[in-house]
């Protein structure tokens, strides 16, 4: 048996939504959530609504977010019981897992050997295959080289998919579709994965065409229980990341659902993991599932899940980091309505999907019914040019997809950003596109989206109402005696003070 | 008062002037009368009633790139002064020497030239990173660096100039 | 067969929270939403946030929300299919209802016939007589004189409660415990209802002790089919006014729930009733229920309702206002999960819960999971004094009752309300009171609350860390060439505007 | 700087300092370091750590009535000047003449006495109204009514004065 020891107190290891995600659900259970924070996030929103607050160091993240030591030291003069990871930074970092259970800390997560496991793509691949999982044909180890890629890729057929084993993010993956684009792909795709990753082991499957990206959200205790809580259908995706996820997915029905659940359940079992983790598949065309890879953290996706199952992810990681048992089984998991979620960024769809740091001027959100929003800003904070782009998550829930789709573009129209640009308009596209509301979609749905020519531009009648408001904007303020906007981009005025060396907030 | 409003390459002119209710103005666009009930909720963000057609506008962007959103649609405007119309500065052209400006906000990562050095059409100058994501910018044409104002680890704002190029 | 006749145009005949729900809801299903507006919402959210806006007349009601006419020359002028009358105002009212048909517009509510034989008291009685339905022993009909009272007091036994027929939210309402308090129980009860309502008809029934409200959701279309969507648990009360409403409630079980919803369903099928309504009952110590009365609108407390069923309720009240048919039955409607809603309101409980209009300076709102808020402020917006003190609905959703308790006090935690009072401290106080947490509530739970002694106020350590932080606000404004705080009362401000005739907003 | 608060009905001495960071000040609460990193959000919004206690401070009342959120905790606060110290002003005790003061904002409904008039303790003066609740407000003694300032149909500010018995 595993002893249950109560966790008082949770030191977040992450900024950002997620950091607010696991505070609230820290204080839902009375446990004290401690933040830590770089120099460029002294005024974060975690940071504000947390307990205590622990400085790191510098803004880039190799000098505070992904420093586990001094992590490590945080959490010892706090005493804190645990830690959890949130996605991202020492998320999957199995060294950092090892250090947290030698310094007594409990780390909210699987344990260290499970994430070595199924970390490694090609190692996942071979534990997938003992546990009787389909994958798609090719490689379960790295490819020594040039000519075993050759003789792999002859004997599976061409199109075929090159990718990193330590990969992530789309970086060190080549589709080939010929013998010949081989040899640069196999070199181009190494020292890309050997620059991301630090190593340069790469495997090559089959490419499965037009695939949709489908996982299963599994949840495992530390007493052998282990169960699947419905799939996510995450094939809206930019450059292999995703943009778009909803639950359920269109193409999965009870017995597909049934047979990838109880895959994964296999899978997690035959690693030793616990706490809450991802299996991912690539579906083809004729609903036919392959194995693609295991997210061994908390997704940022996990919000659709909890809509449709209704119940709390972190509140479920937490007491399975406890020791305690879970609360209910395979069969009280039912799935009801449909949940949506859009991954807010702060880039410019209009402008290359540049990054757009800076401060947020005006922010008005949006609310009501069936409408979850997971933030990380607020109305005058500066987004840190040093961490991803991520400003918010918003959801939307409803009894079907296409009221789930209505309620978001609702939302997404009541949602107004100012002082960056952000992708809002982007999302209000997508929502609109016969295709995805059709649930057309592949991993390669949005790139042909974003082939397509632009919707027209503003009208004739909102261009006057324009011109109008600009003209009361005028009016009013240079009789107060301020010009209509800053002065200076606030943006502008943050990066001189901080090149000076001062802090962006006075 | 009268402004000269630019607005999806259009001009125009815009009379307004405050009516007897507050909030409610007298305006006229290109000459037309339009019925307008525009309160400040607070600064920047506006209720709008045009012939009972309601707008929520916010304002955005600066003063060097104003624009608005009238409900969910961001319409970037710029306001003309009458007076300097004529004085208005065209965008460097391919005679003078180009500028090579920041894409976005960020921190310069690399500086891939020299001051004085010959470069090629294309060539990369300076790369920079922001948001996890970087981005190398190459120079507009063939010809000398000027001037490198770009120093690794420096924060650049957006349009900020990195380099002349003559 | 009713025929179906598509609403393309809804005028939302409303203001606040209220408006802006039902505005969502017509955004969601592409129907235009047209707001109407006195002289002192010119610049509410709901004016905002309509496409179209129309002005009815001065501030008080009943120069322009109760002004029916005005209204419906509105609707005419904008075209609209038909109005939504919220709750509140003339959404009770058949003259207005009638008018609305008469003039082409449907009305979203029950047709006037059923509105009147429901909404009088006495009228409910002996409806719920004739369907059979358990009420509290006493009167059907109104009280000719102080010997009729008498004599059904005499009949039923003391002690007894004295109603306005007409009656809502506590007025012309006596509790009579013996006979020699009866006659200026009725004298009081009858001249009180008269002024209220303008109708000074009292009945009379026993006295339930310590009851719990206790409501039935129904829905019936247009075709005679009428379902029960669980029930509200409302005993939190403050002067017969809910404060806190939730579902499920901790003492019905299933087969109360299903005896009670059978009982709501009859009644509504005699009464000819359609689209959405409330069956309100009084439920004793025994778990017995009474018919109390019924609500023939939409309720405030909606929301807890959609949370647990998973569907939405304003979404049915237009498709069956279309005429179409119920697109479920009675056995689809599954209660999952537990729902608690606070009525946020601007008024102090630390001085007599007086009212507190005036500018909101600051507005931080929560969010997160299982999080909704409908909310009808905004930072900056003056709230009238001419209306009810509403200001939004908080509502928290979890997996079980205790969840949801602990969430809503996170949620009520990260809430602040600046520039006016308002009831969120008085919620924390109820959500980690012992007894609201165990459910033992009944109508007079809050009144016993109030009487005890108030929590210890604020420690040592925190006074110190707010004269800091008032130093730091002294010291950062004080070098801006600013004072603290707004030289003046925003609120004494824009009443002096007020006063002087002109608007709050410039 | 020097300042003179008064918490719970405790006065404290603050001494505040901006320090070498910005953002960090250099505070003495009543002589006690203490190590304090402040930084303003946006006006009247704080993040304050003391010791690696993080509070959200969040301004609230007006400068004559000035209170701050410290988390959930509304905390009524007086900045007093420490050279007007004795000069500060009594409330008006039982030997003057008694003010009746709005205990609400509203609007003045009816006034139930004329100026000369006499009247008893706990005798309505002034019924006042907001957001559908009636007030009346009673004469805090007896005595003849000196001014009477509310008018019907009149918006009043809470605290305002409406009439005065003497």
């Amino acid at each position: 048996m595993v002893a249950t020891s109560v966790i008082r107190r949770i030191l977040i290891a992450n900024r950002g939504e997620i950091a607010l995600r696991v505070l609230r659900a820290c204080r839902e259970l009375d446990i004290v959530p401690i933040a830590v924070y770089s120099d460029a996030d002294r005024a974060a929103p975690h940071v504000l609504e947390a307990d205590e607050a622990y400085r790191l160091g510098p803004a880039p993240a190799t000098e505070s977010y992904l420093r586990g030591d001094v992590i490590l030291e945080a959490a010892r003069r706090a005493r804190a019981d645990a830690i959890h990871p949130g996605y991202g930074f020492l998320s999957e970092n199995a060294e950092f897992a090892e250090a947290c259970e030698r310094a007594g800390v409990k780390f909210i997560g699987p344990p260290a050997a499970a994430m070595r496991m199924l970390g490694s793509k090609t190692r996942a691949r071979q534990a997938a295959d003992r546990a009787g999982m389909p994958r798609t044909p090719g490689s379960v180890q790295g490819l020594a080289s040039l000519d075993e890629a050759r003789s792999v890729a002859a004997s599976i057929g061409y199109p075929v998919m090159l990718k990193a084993a330590a990969g992530g993010g789309g970086k060190g993956m080549r589709a080939v579709f010929s013998e010949e684009d081989l040899s640069s792909a196999f070199d181009s795709a190494r020292s890309e994965a050997e620059r991301a990753f630090g190593s340069g082991e790469v495997y090559l499957e089959k490419l499965i065409e037009r695939p949709r990206h489908i996982e299963i959200q599994i949840l495992a205790d530390e007493h052998g229980h282990c169960i699947s809580l419905g799939e996510r259908e995450c094939s809206v995706q930019r450059r292999h990341q995703k943009v778009i996820e909803e639950s359920p997915s269109a193409v999965v029905d009870d017995d597909l659902r049934r047979r990838m659940g109880e895959a994964a359940v296999r899978l997690a079992l035959a690693a030793g993991y616990t706490n809450a983790g991802t299996v991912e598949f690539l579906v083809d065309q004729n609903r036919n599932f392959y194995f693609l890879e295991v997210n061994t953290r908390l997704q940022v996706e996990h919000p659709v899940t909890e809509l449709v199952t209704g119940l709390d992810l972190v509140h479920l990681q937490i007491r399975i980091a406890e020791g305690q048992p879970l609360p209910f089984a395979q069969s009280d998991v039912v799935l009801r309505g449909h949940a949506i979620e859009c991954r807010v960024y702060a880039e410019d769809p209009d402008n290359g999907f540049m990054p757009s740091p800076g401060r947020i001027t005006r922010l008005l959100q949006p609310g009501g019914p069936g409408i979850r929003e997971d933030c990380g800003i607020y109305e005058g904070w500066v987004v840190p040019m040093d961490y991803d782009p991520m400003l918010s998550k918003l959801v939307a829930y409803a009894p079907t997809r296409d009221l789930a789709i209505a309620r978001l573009r609702r939302a997404l129209d009541e949602y107004v950003i100012g002082g960056i640009r952000s992708n809002l308009g982007f999302f209000r596209r997508i929502l609109r596109d016969p295709d995805f509301c059709a649930a057309r979609i592949d991993t390669g749905y949005l790139d042909r989206l974003l082939r397509e020519a632009l919707p027209p531009p503003s009208s004739n009648a909102s261009d006057a109402a324009a011109a109008v408001a600009a003209a009361v904007f005028e009016a009013t303020q240079s009789a107060a005696g301020t010009p209509a906007a800053q002065p200076v981009s606030a943006w502008k005025a943050a990066a001189r003070r901080e090149a000076s060396g001062a802090t962006p907030h006075p | 008062m009268k402004l000269q409003i630019e607005i999806s390459g259009r001009s125009r002119q815009v009379q307004i002037d405050p009516g007897e209710i507050p909030g409610v103005w007298n305006v006229r666009v290109d000459g037309e009368p339009v019925e307008a009930d525009a309160r400040l909720l607070r600064p920047g963000v506006l209720s709008l009633l045009i012939d009972r057609r309601s707008h929520r506008v916010v304002l955005d962007g600066d003063s060097s790139d104003p624009a608005l959103y009238l409900g969910r649609e961001r319409i970037a405007y710029r306001m003309e002064d009458p007076r300097s119309l004529r004085s208005r500065r065209r965008p460097t052209g391919a005679e003078g020497p180009a500028v090579l400006k920041a894409s976005m906000p960020g921190r310069v990562v690399r500086v891939l030239v020299e001051k004085g050095q010959q470069v090629a059409a294309h060539q990369g100058i300076v790369v920079i990173e922001a948001m996890k994501m970087q981005n190398e910018l190459k120079s507009p044409r063939e010809g000398r660096v000027a001037d490198v104002r770009a120093v690794p680890g420096a924060t650049v704002a957006s349009g900020e100039i990195l380099a002349t190029i003559e």
